[in-house]
C-alpha cells in the first residue's frame, strides 16, 4: 500500500501559484521529487501535504489516514531552526512537546544527531553552525518525531555550488539510511535527476510528467518537460510533414526521415544537444548547419549553430569558428517527436527505437 | 580623489571638525542638567541674578530635602511610579497583541496603520476636552489613584508601542512559526516560546519607551488630575507659582529613571531602534 | 485544518467578528467628534446636562463665529499656522541632513541614534524649566512672534523627521550615487537630483508630521508663550476656566489639518510608516 | 601603448578583501576579466580603476592620464539605474552634466540607445523595464560619455540562467561592436572562460595568474587556478616520486609515470575529469578504482571513483554502480603536476607534451 495518495487536489490562488487535479501516489521508502520552474505549485503542494495550508478539493491520504501533524515533518529552506535555542534544543523541541522524560529525550537527540551525520557540540547556537551543520541540525529534528514522510522544499538552494553538491550526497545518503519516504521539492534539474527515485515534473499547477529520472529524459512527455530536463536543453525545431510522409521540411532543408505513423502535419523535432556529432556517418542523418558562434568553456566548446531559422545547441571538443559551414549527424532514433499544436510526444509507432 | 570622502570626513581636519561636534552635543545636553543642579542647591535668588552665575555662591541642602519632606511631593512621586507602570506594563502587553496582528495579517496591518496614522495626526489637545467632560460624568476624573489617567497614558503609547513590535515580529520568519506547528506545538504555545523570546530587547524597549511616555506626560496630567497630581503638572505649578528651587530639585528627580535606562540599556534601545520603527 | 486560521481568522463568523471590529474602531474615532460637534453648536447649558443629551435641542452658531471674530481667537490661530510651519520646514531640513549623514556614515549613525535615544528618554518637562529661564534671560520668553517657540518646536520634532527619513536614505543604495559620480555630478548635485527625488514621500511625510507635532504641542506652549498664546494653551484655558462651547469650536478648528491630511495624503504617509521608522 | 596600466598597487582593509602589489596591463579593445572567489579583491579592484576607492599605494594610469572621472564608466551588479528618471533620462545624465544642447544629447542618446541594442520606449522607467532592458541602458548610460574603459561588476550575476546566457552573448556582441575596453569582474569561471580575450585569476588580494581562457585550462599555473578553472574542477592527487625518479606512490599504487625533471619528492598531480576515460588502450596510463557513486544528469552520469583516499570526478556516458572495481585510462601528457609545498605548476622539460 502506497505511503502517500493525493487524489483530484484543486487550490485556487488570487495570485496565481495553484494547483489543478493534482493525482499521485509515493511508495513508503521512495525519495520523491516535485521539479518545476517558480510559480508551478510545486511548494503550494508540499504546503498541502504539510496541512500548514487547507485544500480546495480533493484528498491527502497518508498511511492510510488522512494528513496532519505528526504524519510528516519538513526541513524548510532556510531550515527554520529557531535561532534562540540550542542545536539540542532545537532538535529535542518536538520531543519536549511530547513531555517525553529527560532521559528519554538525550537518548532520541542523541541517536538522531548521529543519523543525520552531527558531530558538532550540540549546546551551540544556529548562528554558531555553518550551512552544512544547519542543514544536519533540521534533518535530525525532522526524524525526532519519527514521521513517515519527510518533506523537503528546496534545502540546498541557499547554499554555494561546491557545498550544494556533497550536501546533496548527503542528503541522498541519509535518506537510504533511514529508509523513509522523501518528498522533495527542486527547480533545479540536476538536483532533481541526480536525487529522485522517481519525479513530477510540474507546471502552471498541473503535472506534466512522472518517472524516472531515466524515463523523463528518454521519453519527454511533451514539448515542456523535453527543454527543462536536460542541460543544456534539448534542440527543439519546428518542422512539417511533406506530402508523401517520407521526409520533414524544416526551414528551407528537407530531412530524410520517416515520421511516426499518427504524426499530424505540423511537428517538433526533439534532438538532444549530445546526440548531435560532428563525426561523418553515412549511416545518420546529416544537416548543414552554419556556426553562429562556439564559446570555449574548459573541457568542450558550447556551440550554438544555425539551421534554417532555428538554433541549435550542441558541444564540440574542437574549436568551430564562426560562420564556418559544418555538418551535424544524428540517428534518426534519437528524434523526438511532438505534436506541433498540443506540444504531445508522439511515440514511435515500431518497437525498433 | 575619494567618493567616500563625501560621506564620511576623514583625515586630520575631519578629525579635529567630528571632535569638535562631540564636545558641542555634550555641551547642549550637559548645560541644562547643570543649571538644574545649580539651582537645585543654590538659594532661589541665585537663580535669578543679572548677569546669571556660572557657580553657586551659596549652597543649600532645603531644596532637595523638600522632596522627600512634603507630603504632597511624596505622593506624587508615588502616583506617578504607579501610573507610569500600569502605563509601560499595559501598553506593552497590548502593544504585542496589536503588532502581532499587524505583522500576520494583511487586515491587521491594514486595521492597525490606519488606528495609528489617525491618533498620530488627531490634535490631542482637541480630543482632551471631549475625553475630560467624558471622565468626569463617568467618575474617573481626579481619582486619586490616577486610574483614569493611566488608561490615558496606555492609549497615548499603544501606537508607539504597537509601531516598535510590528517590525520585531514581522523580522520573525514565518516558517519559524510553521516548523513549531509542525513540531506539535499549539498557536498559543508558539507565540510564547518563539514570538516573545525572540521579540525580547524590542519588548524592553517597548516598555521602557511607553514608561518614559507616562513619566513625562504634562497635557492630559494637568487636565485629568487637578488635584491628586503627577509630578509633570506638579512641577509646572512649581515652577510658575512658586519655588524654583524646589521646582530644579523636582526636575533632577524626574530624570533619574531616564538616566539609570541611558546607562544600563543603551545598546538594547539601539538595536531596536536600528531594527526599525520609533519616533 | 490550516495554520493560516491561527494567523487570520477567516469564514463567515471571521467576517463578522471583523465587522465589529471596523465598527467599534469607527465609533470610537467618531464619537468624541461627534460629542464636539454637538457642543460646539449647541449652547452651553446643554453640554453639562444630566443624564447626558444625545441630539441637541437647541442650536446657535454663537461659539463657531467667536472663533473667526475674537481678536485673541484669530491671533492664536494665525501664530500657531506660522509656528507650525517654521517648525515643519526647518525640522525636515534639518532631519534630512541629520538622516542623511546617519544613512551614510557609521559615525554619523552612532551620534545620531545617541542623540535620539537621548532626546527620546529625557523628560521634557524637567528640560522645561531651565529652557523657561534660559529664554527670559535672552529675550525669547513670550514674544508675540513666538520665535523661541517654534525653535523649542524644531528641536522637538529633529529626532522624529530624523528617524523617518533616515532609512529613507539608507534605502537608496549607495550604487546610486556613485554611478552619478562617475557620470560626472559633484556631491551637492548628487544629493539634489538622486536623494532628495528619492525620498520624496519620506519627507512629505516628516513635514507633515512635525507640523502636527507643532500645532498640537501643549506643555511648552503653555509654558513659554504666556499671554501670547497658541491655540493648545488657549483651548486649554477656555475649557478649564470658561466657554465649553467656543472651546469645542476651537478644538474642531484644530482637528481640520489632520483631517485634510488624512484624506489626501493617507497613501504616503502610509507608505512611509510602512517603509521604516516613526513612533 | 596599453590602455590600463597599473603598478604595484596595494589597499588594505581592516575587513579583509584587500589588495597585494597588483600590477597589469590591459590592451585597448580588449575583453579583460577579473575572476575570482568573494572577497578576493576584484571588486576592491575595479572600485580603484574606477576612482571610488583610493589606493593606499601604486598607480593606475588610464591612457596615459591618471585614474578619475570621464576615464572610466561602470556597469553596476544591479545596474543603478536612477528609479525616478525614465530610460532616456538615465542615459542623457552624465549629457545633462557636461551641459549639451537639447538636440546633441536626443542624438547621441538615440546613437547609444542603438548600439545597446535598445527597441523599446524610452520613455518608460526601470520599474517598467524587464531584467535584459535594464541592462541594455545601463550599457547606453555607460557608452554615452564615449568612456576609454567600460568597467563591469558582475552585470549578469543577478538575472536567471536562460538569460544570463543570452545576455552573455550580447554583452561578448556590444563589446565587439563599439571597440572599447572592458575589464568585467565575476566569481564564475563559465562565464569568464566564455568571455574574456584574457583572463586574471584572483585570490586573497593577489593576482595568480593572467592569460588567455585556453592557456589558463591547459596550462594553469597552481593548484588554485587549476581547482577553480573548469568545470567539473580537476582531481587532485598528491603522490610522493619514487626513489628511482621513473614512477609515482600515490596512496597505495605505484604509476608509471616519469616526473618532470626537477620535480621535489612530493608533488599533486593534477588530471582534468574529461581526460579519464573507461576506453582500454596500452598507450595509456591505467588506474584501479573503486566506483563511490554515478549520478544520472541526462547526457552523462557524473562518476565518483575512490583511488587509494583521493577521491577522482569525472563522467560517463555508460551507468556504473556503487562499489564497482574500474579501471580508468589517460595520457601521461595530459597529467599536471604541482609542487606539493609551495602549489606551483612544473612544467614538463621536454616539449613533447
Amino acid at each position: 500500500m502506497p505511503e502517500l495518495v493525493i487524489r483530484n487536489l484543486w487550490r485556487g490562488f488570487s495570485s496565481g501559484g495553484g494547483l489543478r487535479d493534482i493525482s499521485f501516489e509515493v511508495e513508503a521508502g521512495e525519495f520523491f521529487v516535485l521539479l518545476g520552474p517558480s510559480g508551478c505549485g510545486k511548494s503550494t503542494l508540499l504546503r498541502l501535504i504539510a496541512a500548514l495550508d487547507p485544500a480546495d478539493r480533493g484528498a491527502i491520504d497518508i498511511a492510510g489516514t488522512r494528513a496532519g501533524h505528526g504524519a510528516v515533518a519538513m526541513v524548510f529552506q532556510n531550515y527554520a531552526l529557531y535561532p534562540h535555542m540550542t542545536a539540542f534544543d532545537n532538535i529535542a523541541f518536538p520531543l519536549r512537546l511530547m513531555k517525553l522524560g529527560h532521559d528519554e529525550i538525550r537518548r532520541r537527540v542523541a541517536a538522531c544527531a548521529r543519523t543525520a551525520g552531527l558531530s558538532i557540540d550540540l549546546n551551540r547556537r544556529p548562528a554558531e553552525l555553518s550551512g552544512g551543520e544547519r542543514q544536519r541540525v533540521a534533518l535530525a529534528r525532522a526524524i525526532v518525531r519519527e514521521p513517515r514522510i519527510i518533506l523537503m522544499d528546496e534545502p540546498l538552494s541557499n547554499l554555494d555550488a561546491q557545498l550544494r553538491a556533497s550536501l546533496r550526497v548527503e542528503l541522498k545518503r541519509f535518506q537510504r539510511d533511514t529508509g523513509r519516504t522523501v518528498i522533495y521539492v527542486t527547480h533545479d534539474q540536476v538536483e532533481a535527476l541526480a536525487l529522485a527515485d522517481r519525479l513530477a515534473v510540474m507546471r502552471a499547477g498541473r503535472i506534466e510528467q512522472i518517472g524516472s529520472p531515466r524515463a523523463l529524459y528518454d521519453a519527454p512527455a511533451n514539448e515542456f518537460v523535453a527543454s527543462f530536463v536536460g542541460q543544456p536543453p534539448m534542440n527543439l525545431v519546428r518542422a512539417r510533414i511533406a506530402p508523401d510522409r517520407k521526409s520533414l521540411l524544416a526551414g528551407d532543408s528537407v530531412l530524410r526521415i520517416e515520421p511516426p505513423a499518427g504524426a499530424p502535419d505540423e511537428v517538433i523535432l526533439g534532438i538532444r544537444p549530445e546526440d548531435l556529432s560532428l563525426d561523418a556517418d553515412p549511416a545518420k542523418v546529416a544537416i548543414e548547419t552554419t556556426i553562429e558562434r562556439a564559446e570555449f568553456s574548459g573541457a568542450r566548446f558550447l556551440v550554438v549553430a544555425r539551421f534554417g531559422s532555428a538554433y541549435l545547441l550542441t558541444e564540440s571538443v574542437e574549436p568551430l569558428h564562426t560562420s564556418e559551414r559544418r555538418r551535424f549527424y544524428f540517428e534518426r532514433s534519437r528524434i523526438h517527436f511532438f505534436d506541433a499544436s498540443s506540444g504531445r510526444r508522439i511515440p514511435w509507432a515500431d518497437p525498433s527505437p | 580623489m575619494s567618493r567616500r570622502e563625501v560621506s564620511m570626513p576623514h583625515g586630520a581636519g575631519a578629525a579635529f571638525i567630528r571632535r569638535v561636534a562631540a564636545l558641542a552635543i555634550v555641551l547642549g545636553a550637559a548645560l541644562p542638567i547643570y543649571l538644574l543642579l545649580k539651582q537645585a542647591v543654590t538659594p532661589e535668588i541665585e537663580s535669578f541674578a543679572w548677569p546669571p552665575l556660572w557657580l553657586p555662591r551659596r549652597v543649600t541642602a532645603a531644596h532637595l530635602e523638600s522632596v522627600f519632606t512634603v507630603v504632597e511631593f511624596r505622593a506624587a512621586i508615588i502616583r506617578s511610579i504607579a501610573v507610569a507602570l500600569v502605563c509601560g506594563v499595559s501598553a506593552t502587553v497590548m502593544g504585542a497583541m496589536m503588532g502581532y496582528a499587524m505583522a500576520r495579517s494583511r487586515w491587521g496591518r491594514r486595521a492597525g496603520m490606519t488606528a495609528v496614522t489617525a491618533t498620530r495626526l488627531l490634535p490631542m489637545t482637541a480630543v482632551a476636552l471631549p475625553l475630560a467632560l467624558a471622565f468626569i460624568l463617568i467618575g474617573l476624573y481626579d481619582r486619586p489613584s490616577a486610574i483614569g489617567l493611566a488608561l490615558v497614558h496606555s492609549a497615548l503609547a499603544l501606537p508607539m508601542t504597537a509601531l516598535v513590535l510590528f517590525p520585531a515580529f514581522l523580522a520573525i520568519p514565518l516558517e519559524l512559526e510553521e516548523a513549531a506547528f509542525l513540531d506539535g506545538a499549539s498557536p498559543l504555545r508558539i507565540f510564547m516560546t518563539i514570538d516573545l523570546p525572540l521579540a525580547r530587547a524590542p519588548l524592553a524597549a517597548a516598555f521602557i519607551l511607553s514608561f518614559i511616555l507616562s513619566w513625562d506626560e504634562f497635557g492630559f496630567a494637568l487636565l485629568l488630575q487637578v488635584t491628586n497630581r503627577t509630578l509633570p503638572p506638579l512641577l509646572y505649578y512649581y515652577t510658575v507659582f512658586g519655588d524654583v528651587g524646589a521646582a530644579s530639585a523636582l526636575a533632577l528627580l524626574m530624570m533619574i529613571p531616564a538616566i539609570c535606562v541611558l546607562v544600563a540599556l543603551r545598546t538594547v534601545l539601539r538595536g531596536a531602534l536600528m531594527a526599525g520603527s520609533l519616533r
